[in-house]
């Protein structure tokens, strides 16, 4: 039974295909489930293909004419997803819109889209739609699921979702070609129609709204499923943003391509316990969800008897000794293979058991970088977790980790069909099946960013590790170049810096410069208890910060990040020069951090312009004087010298050397 | 630790609503299953079967019978021995009158007669509350005790005052009666005991099982949402009833063979609140942990003394299960007022999240 | 039969009086005896809301280590204060290790534990003392025995034993020494705040688990004078035991908290029974002492659930 | 019969819209051995309304309340329900005649989950005998499966799935509240009495009961009293209110003229009599 949605794949190449050879394939076979009313209700292929089909005639009733757009607002209900594929069938294309956009935002890409209908969830969206009625929306008709609070209004352009299944009944029974109608309608898509708009946020400016086809999409999720073996036999639960293009692949390209059920949670608060009785065995989550989940772990552990406590922590070291070699099937000494089953009876199983993830096949985990040991955490249990590269204009994929070959600061390996390459600026491009068609009314925007011959510009710059896996070093724009053309990514720099638990903060210099140079704060608490064991006496942080045996650690520190840097060809050009600790600690307070706690860099550089000219200057000392606001609000100065080292950057040829002695 | 529940979901309210929901405690329930129907009966020796297995059965029965009443509906009775008392004498009446028939039908019959009692004594909990409706049901006790004595015609004009129980077979077994084996006894107690049960489980999570609870525990609001006291309260005192006559009845019969009026004082009534309170308030399992608790533990510790070697008279063995069973009643009461039922519940919380504290 | 319920009865009232006056004094003294039980029940109730199931062993347990004191020698003026002393750490015992760790929980728990209690003392008595029922040391303690006959109207004759008399004497004077205790004694002032209100009394410095100690110690003292009166009449056995449940009946009737309401609902249960017995036991087989009484408390509930001298209970939403 | 008391110093107004009556209460007077809890008030409730008593402390709010729903029986006076003078009735008829009750202290069924309780609303409309609990299997699991669905019709109303099988004692008290309003409405009930709904409750709390009480009456047409001693949220709620003081009625209308009347100013303000 496994993997029959691949053998019939042949010719079917729209979503609406998809439903129909689904439902003959897989028709008794559960595609879809919502905790609703306590329960799972659930419904098979069969049974969603006969709700989409009745309501996609109902919007055919309604109006719906081939190419029109339409919204889909809300959170990850069943009949949201049944929409969009509705419209389709019907050659419409649903635009997934956040359903927590303020209503001026979603009001620009309503506008922006030319949307001329609404699926929406309930009360509270129709209300944001209502208000922005004189605005140049297009809105013609409006769809809810949740006819609470809805009764009493309007209902010319409103109507319940049911109630448009209704009219599609209607039809059905009425006449007899009908269906038949409908479904060589669908015959008549093609693979490279356009299947959906989905808008991205975009750091900057207006959102964008990126067209991926149904070959993007299906090609994509077909090629996803089969890298991690996914089957009808899958579950997966879908709770993120349905306007965002992971949960769009994930939930409705790779279910319908694999034929596996999507479980959708009955609310937010209860997203936890819904997996725990779903188990899903296909799991995607950014970082902070995992984050989430080992704080509450580790919050919930610290509660426990000192009993269940120590059995935790043995475990959990057996766990990080032996887990992941373990799950990457390496050799392990026989004495952890067995202390490692004893903590899945005692540890690992019931843990993961707790956190719903027993019968994960493959988890994967992208959007931003996760903390190793997070990752290693979840990994040691035994969890497949992975990381991937993606974004909306690839249809999810560039790069994946495949099993077995996990390494913590890469994303992975290209994803199948997908061609990579590292652009001079160190930008990463690539090629794909799943690479989208165009920004909609906006090709000033889809020109900077898709090249004549299909490369696609990620904004990210990367190297590519010599075992062939993409390493993200920064957002593209923010790395620069030294005046010999090396290149320089600062936060790369910055963050291996910050790796040293002696290290709090760094800020690294060198756009347009001839060497690199950098600012150093000191962990006050690991130095400081550093300090007192070996009876290093200070007063404040400022004469920490100016002790010569802290420079001395430090320096150690920066000359280990200036080895690590050289053995990698792109990075060994931006080894750091000079070095100063500042005298006092980067606070948000004085403007130098972001209040989430992130480097103002170009604040930095102006506030401490004349500690930047000694850097570069040569000179081994430096008197300054800063303003500081002191926690009570008070204002005042601190002076201090600041002593500035000088280091000796390694040649590759060295690093190489020493590899071989 | 043992409860893994993912991935146990729920499509329908028959599954959601089940009796045991999780899948862990099914298996649970059919290895304890197994091992009553089929280990203990081809393990067991008759000691065990008639001093340990078949007593605690019955205990258990009107236990769980008073754990109705009590533990579900909130009305504290002292009477549960004098109604096990009705259910035994009408149960002997009936099979001396019509010998013919089977005598577990009887034993089933009985029951209704001691529920009609027993709705009768509740008649005054519309009215009267807690300590106070205990003193309508020592009545009870007392008065039916009394019945038991000077109303010959109840043992049939025995010279010695008691009710003998005579021979009677089941399909060609002979389950009843001094030449009766223990595990044809034990097969019929147990029988009985696991299909009571199951009924009563039933009913209680049912709409009448819930009307009980609103009454103990909130009477007022229970009132104002339309149940009547007097109705829901007198069904409580007959199913109740029932339980405890059919337990009563299956004790004369299939464990103690004769039985005097004294066999149902009210300190068999005490001793069954204890198994329901000591096990439980408004458990079912509750019933059956302080049945064992109540009536193994002092058999075991008879045992102890000449086990360990020491030469102690009989009647000092006695005094000291008192003192003992009377201090670790007292003991666990301070441990844990709420019964076995809930440190189990607390184990099992427990395991099920394990290994996090809660 | 009707003859036989509603007129015979009162015709024998009549015609003998001297036996009617006889049983009205045997009710007297049982009611004097239900009173004194209940009477202990009355004290630890009404400080802490404990129903004391084991007031009935504590009546067994003080005549038992009395005689059990004398018949080892102890002179008997002796045995008695060491009795007292015995039951004052019994007392102490009960509060720290029985009391004390069930604060705050339901009264059916406490219930439970006082019959707990009663177990344990049972074979704690019997361990100590053995299980046969013992005479009491009547004469040794100075109480008056024999009887005095009066003779009344032309053939009548009403006996009454001195030790009933007695017995009528000290249960008059302990209630007059409680009925001090209670309202001139700080302790005893104590006490009563402490019923009314357990907050307030703790405000107010008194020692929740002191005043615990201390009642229990007063029902103890109860409970042995009652042992010794009650065992002169009978004997000191277990089957005394029996009589605790009595109480329950008096209870109902003279409210759980009130003093005097247990002695009057000890006195009308007394006689109830005692007059319902010997006219209208017959008619059924003789033996309804055993449960009159709680047909009359039943019977009393269904009109006053208050009983007689408790306030009116409104129903609160 | 005209809603409006036109008694001399009394608010009087016109109704908005007249209204059928659905409960009305003449002259009523309830007393406590001796003690006064209500003296001589007349009120009615209209259908479809929401209608508030109000009073500060001790004014006879809850007696009122009781006395509508049957607990209480006035000494003095006639209550008429649905055009029909009502006999003394046992307080377990008011739940049959479609009168349901929250309470001031929550009173709930302490040993029952969430679920359970709102369940317990629906015991009037179960009919299945004691033989079909017993079988369980059939006619008593399609009941029960049948109100199931109506009792999870109300959690998701209420927005409380996330505790439905919690047990109540566990709850903070705010969704404890929202629980026994779930119970009251499992009832299905013509006329809600709700004993201040928001007593003890945050400012969030009391806002979403309010969104409760009104969706409540919107989505389900159900009439409801409540009782409120914090005049504020009541004026937002209600269609009318009525003012208690010392178990006499001192004002009655819509709320702006209630408020602005002196009698009910003095009253909050504690002007002595």
């Amino acid at each position: 039974m496994a993997g029959l949605a691949d053998t019939a794949a042949g010719g079917v190449d729209t979503f609406p295909k998809i439903l129909l050879r689904n439902a003959v394939i897989f028709g008794d076979r559960t595609a879809v489930r919502e905790k609703d009313f306590g329960i799972w209700q659930s419904w098979t292929w069969s049974e969603v293909l006969d709700e989409i089909r009745k309501f996609s005639l109902g919007l055919q009733e309604l109006g719906l004419q081939p190419g029109d757009k339409v919204a889909v607002v809300g959170s990850n209900r069943p009949r949201l997803y049944w929409s969009m594929v509705a419209t389709q069938a019907l050659g419409g294309v649903p635009v997934p819109v956040y359903a927590d956009s303020v209503a001026e935002e979603m009001a620009y890409v309503l506008a922006h889209a030319e949307a001329r209908f609404a699926m929406v969830e309930d009360q509270e969206q129709v209300d944001k739609l209502l208000s922005m009625d004189g605005a140049d929306v297009p809105l013609q008709h409006i769809i809810y699921d949740e006819p609470r609070g809805l009764r009493d209004y309007d209902h010319t352009r409103l109507h319940a979702f049911t109630d448009v299944q209704a009219r599609g009944e209607k039809l059905l029974s009425a006449d007899a070609g009908c269906r038949e109608r409908w479904e060589q309608a669908i015959a008549k898509g093609k693979g490279d129609d356009l299947a959906v708009m989905l808008y991205t946020s975009g750091t900057t400016g207006r959102p964008k709204g990126v067209m991926l086809t149904f070959d993007n999409l299906v090609i994509s999720a077909r090629n996803a499923n089969k890298f991690d073996r996914l089957d009808e036999t899958d579950e997966i639960i879908a709770y993120l943003p349905l306007a965002w293009v992971g949960d769009h692949v994930f939930s409705l390209a790779q279910a319908y391509t694999a034929g596996f059920c999507v479980n959708c949670p009955e609310s937010m608060e209860t997203v936890d316990v819904d997996r725990l009785e779903i188990a899903p065995s296909y799991f995607f989550a950014p970082p902070r969800v995992f984050e989430n989940m080992l704080t509450r772990i580790m919050v919930r552990m610290e509660d426990a008897g000192p009993l269940k406590r120590k059995m935790f922590d043995y475990f959990m070291d057996v766990a990080r000794r032996c887990g992941e070699n373990i799950l990457n099937g390496e050799d392990v000494p026989f004495k952890d293979r067995v202390l490692y089953s004893l903590g899945e009876f005692c540890v690992y199983g019931p843990l993961k058991n707790r956190i719903g993830l027993t019968r994960l096949k493959v988890g994967y985990t992208a959007g931003e970088a996760i903390g190793p040991e997070i990752f290693q955490f979840f990994r040691s249990l035994g969890l497949n977790l992975k990381q991937l590269y993606g974004q909306t204009e690839a249809a999810v994929y560039i790069t994946l980790q495949p099993d077995g070959e996990i390494y913590g600061d890469t994303v992975g390996k290209p994803a199948p069909d997908v061609e990579l390459k590292i652009a001079d600026n160190g930008e990463v491009l690539y090629r794909s099946p799943g690479s989208f068609i165009g920004y909609f009314k906006n090709d000033e925007a889809t020109q900077s960013t898709k090249t004549e011959d299909g490369w696609v510009h990620t904004g990210d710059a990367g190297i590519i590790a010599d075992n062939g896996h993409l390493k993200i070093i920064d957002r593209a724009k923010d790395v620069g170049k030294l005046t010999d053309g090396s290149l320089f990514a600062p936060k790369y720099i910055e963050n291996k810096l910050k790796f040293f638990p002696n290290i709090k903060e760094a800020v690294a210099f060198g756009h347009e410069r001839d060497k690199v140079c950098a600012f150093i704060n000191i962990d006050l608490t690991a130095v400081g208890s550093w300090a007192e064991r070996n009876n290093v006496n200070y007063a404040s942080y400022q004469e920490l910060a100016a002790h010569p045996d802290v420079y001395g650690m430090i320096e150690k520190h920066v000359d280990q990040v200036n080895r690590d840097l050289s053995r990698e060809p792109m990075m060994a050009g931006a080894q750091i020069n000079r070095f100063l600790i500042l005298h006092k600690e980067l606070d948000a307070d004085d403007g130098e951090l972001t209040r989430t706690q992130k480097v103002r860099r170009n604040f930095i550089a102006e506030r401490y312009g004349e500690l930047i000219e000694a850097l570069y200057d040569g000179s081994t000392s430096k008197h300054t004087r800063t303003e500081v606001t002191f926690e009570d609000g008070r204002k005042g100065a601190i002076e201090a010298t600041v002593e500035i080292r000088d280091m000796t950057p390694h040649s590759a040829a060295e690093t190489v050397q020493e590899a071989a002695e | 630790m043992f409860y893994r529940e993912a991935g146990q979901f729920k499509t329908s309210y028959q599954s959601d609503q089940a009796m045991f929901p999780i899948l862990q405690d099914r298996i649970g329930m059919a290895v304890i299953l197994a091992v009553a129907f089929i280990v203990v009966p081809l393990t067991a020796n008759d000691f065990f079967l008639t001093s340990i297995m078949i007593p605690f059965l019955v205990f258990s029965l009107a236990a769980i019978g008073l754990n109705v009443l009590t533990g579900f509906c909130g009305q504290l009775s002292l009477g549960t021995g004098a109604f096990m008392g009705v259910g035994a004498y009408a149960a002997y009446k009936l099979t001396t009158i019509f010998p013919d028939v089977n005598v577990v039908l009887f034993v089933l019959i009985s029951g209704f007669f001691s529920a009609g009692i027993g709705a009768i004594f509740g008649l005054p909990s519309l009215r009267i509350k807690g300590l106070y409706l205990a003193v309508t049901t020592l009545a009870a006790q007392f008065f039916l005790e009394w019945c038991f004595i000077r109303i010959p015609w109840l043992y049939n004009d025995n010279a010695s005052g008691a009710i003998e129980v005579p021979k009677r077979e089941m399909f060609g077994v002979i389950v009843s009666g001094a030449e009766a084996t223990p595990l044809a006894r034990y097969f019929v107690v147990l029988g009985i005991t696991v299909f009571i049960a199951f009924l009563i489980a039933n009913v209680l999570r049912g709409r009448i099982g819930r009307s009980w609870m609103m009454i103990r525990d909130m009477d007022i609001a229970a009132e104002l949402m339309g149940i009547r006291p007097l109705q829901t309260k007198l069904m409580a005192f007959a199913v109740s009833s029932y339980i405890c006559g059919v337990a009563g009845a299956m004790m004369v019969f299939f464990w103690l063979n004769a039985a005097e009026p004294s066999s149902y004082s009210i300190n068999l009534s005490f001793q069954i609140l204890f198994m329901v309170i000591l096990g439980g308030l408004g458990s079912l399992s509750g019933a059956f942990l302080g049945a064992a608790f109540i009536w193994i533990l002092p058999v075991m510790l008879k045992f102890i003394p000449s086990a360990i070697g020491l030469e102690i008279g009989a009647e000092t063995v006695e005094h000291l299960t008192f003192m003992v069973v009377g201090g670790l009643i007292i003991f666990f009461l301070i441990v844990e007022p709420h019964g076995f039922a809930r440190l189990w519940q607390i184990a099992k919380q427990k395991l099920r999240v394990w290994p996090f504290p809660y | 039969m009707l003859y036989d319920i509603f007129v015979d009865p009162f015709v024998q009232m009549y015609q003998m009086p001297d036996f009617f006056l006889q049983v009205l004094w045997e009710g007297f003294v049982a009611g004097i005896l239900y009173a004194l039980i209940a009477l202990g029940f009355v004290l630890i109730f009404k400080a802490s809301g404990v129903f004391n199931f084991a007031q009935g062993i504590m009546v067994v347990f003080a005549g038992l280590t009395l005689v059990g004191l004398h018949e080892n020698g102890v002179p008997a003026f002796v045995a008695l204060g060491l009795t007292i002393v015995v039951m004052g750490v019994l007392a102490y015992g009960i509060e720290r290790v029985v009391m004390r760790p069930l604060v705050n929980q339901p009264d059916i728990i406490l219930l439970m534990a006082t019959i707990g209690l009663t177990y344990f003392l049972i074979g704690f008595g019997e361990f100590i003392f053995g299980g046969e029922p013992k005479r009491m040391i009547a004469e040794e303690l100075w109480l008056p025995t024999g009887s005095t006959a009066f003779e009344f109207g032309e053939r009548g004759l009403v006996i009454l034993q001195h030790i009933d008399i007695a017995a009528a004497v000290i249960a008059i004077i302990m209630v007059a020494a409680l009925g001090i205790f209670f309202n001139k004694t700080r302790i005893g002032r104590a006490l009563r705040a402490v019923a009314d209100d357990h907050q307030a009394a703790l405000s107010v410095g008194i020692s929740l688990n002191q005043i615990w100690a201390i009642v229990w110690f007063a029902a103890g003292l109860v409970a042995l004078a009652t042992g010794i009166m009650w065992g002169a009449r009978s004997d000191v056995s277990f089957a005394l035991e029996i009589v605790a449940f009595k109480a329950l009946p008096v209870l109902i009737l003279g409210g759980f908290t009130s003093i005097p309401g247990a002695i009057i609902g000890g006195l009308i249960i007394g006689f109830g029974e005692k007059i319902g017995e010997l006219y209208w036991g017959g008619l059924v087989g003789g033996g309804i002492e055993s449960w009159l009484a709680y047909i009359i408390a039943l019977i009393f509930l269904l009109f006053r659930p208050q009983g007689l001298f408790g306030e009116k209970i409104i129903e609160r939403v | 019969m005209n809603a409006i008391v036109t008694n001399e110093g009394l608010p009087t107004s016109e109704p908005v819209t007249q209204r059928e009556v659905l409960l009305k209460v003449d002259n009523v007077s309830l007393s406590f051995g001796g003690v006064k809890a209500i003296t001589d008030i007349s009120l009615d409730i209209q259908k479809g309304e929401i209608r508030a008593i109000i009073g500060p402390n001790g004014a006879g709010k809850t007696s009122m309340l009781n006395v509508i729903n049957g607990f209480y029986h006035p000494q003095e006076g006639t209550i008429t329900w649905r055009g029909e003078e009502r006999r003394k009735m046992k307080p377990y008829e008011a739940a049959s005649q479609g009168i349901a009750r929250t309470f001031q202290n929550v009173a709930l069924f302490k040993g029952m989950t969430t679920l359970d309780n709102i369940m317990s609303g629906r015991s009037l409309k179960m009919k299945k005998n004691f033989f079909w609990q017993l079988l369980w299997r059939g006619p008593a699991e399609q009941e029960e499966i049948e109100h199931r669905r109506r009792v999870e019709d109300i959690i998701d109303f209420l927005e409380i799935q996330a505790i439905r099988k919690t047990p109540v004692g566990k709850l903070p008290y705010g969704l404890q509240k929202r629980v026994e309003l779930g119970r009251a409405l499992a009832m299905e009930p013509e006329l809600l009495l709700l004993d201040e709904p928001m007593a003890g409750m945050n400012l969030e709390e009391k806002e979403d009961m309010s969104r409760f009480i009104l969706d409540v009456n919107q989505e389900f047409g159900t009439t409801i009293a409540l009782i409120e001693h914090d005049m504020g949220v009541v004026m937002d709620l209600s269609d009318r209110v009525v003012v208690l003081d010392y178990g006499k009625k001192i004002a009655d209308g819509p709320p702006e003229e209630v408020q602005a009347s002196q009698a009910v100013i003095d009253a909050y303000l504690g002007v002595s009599h």
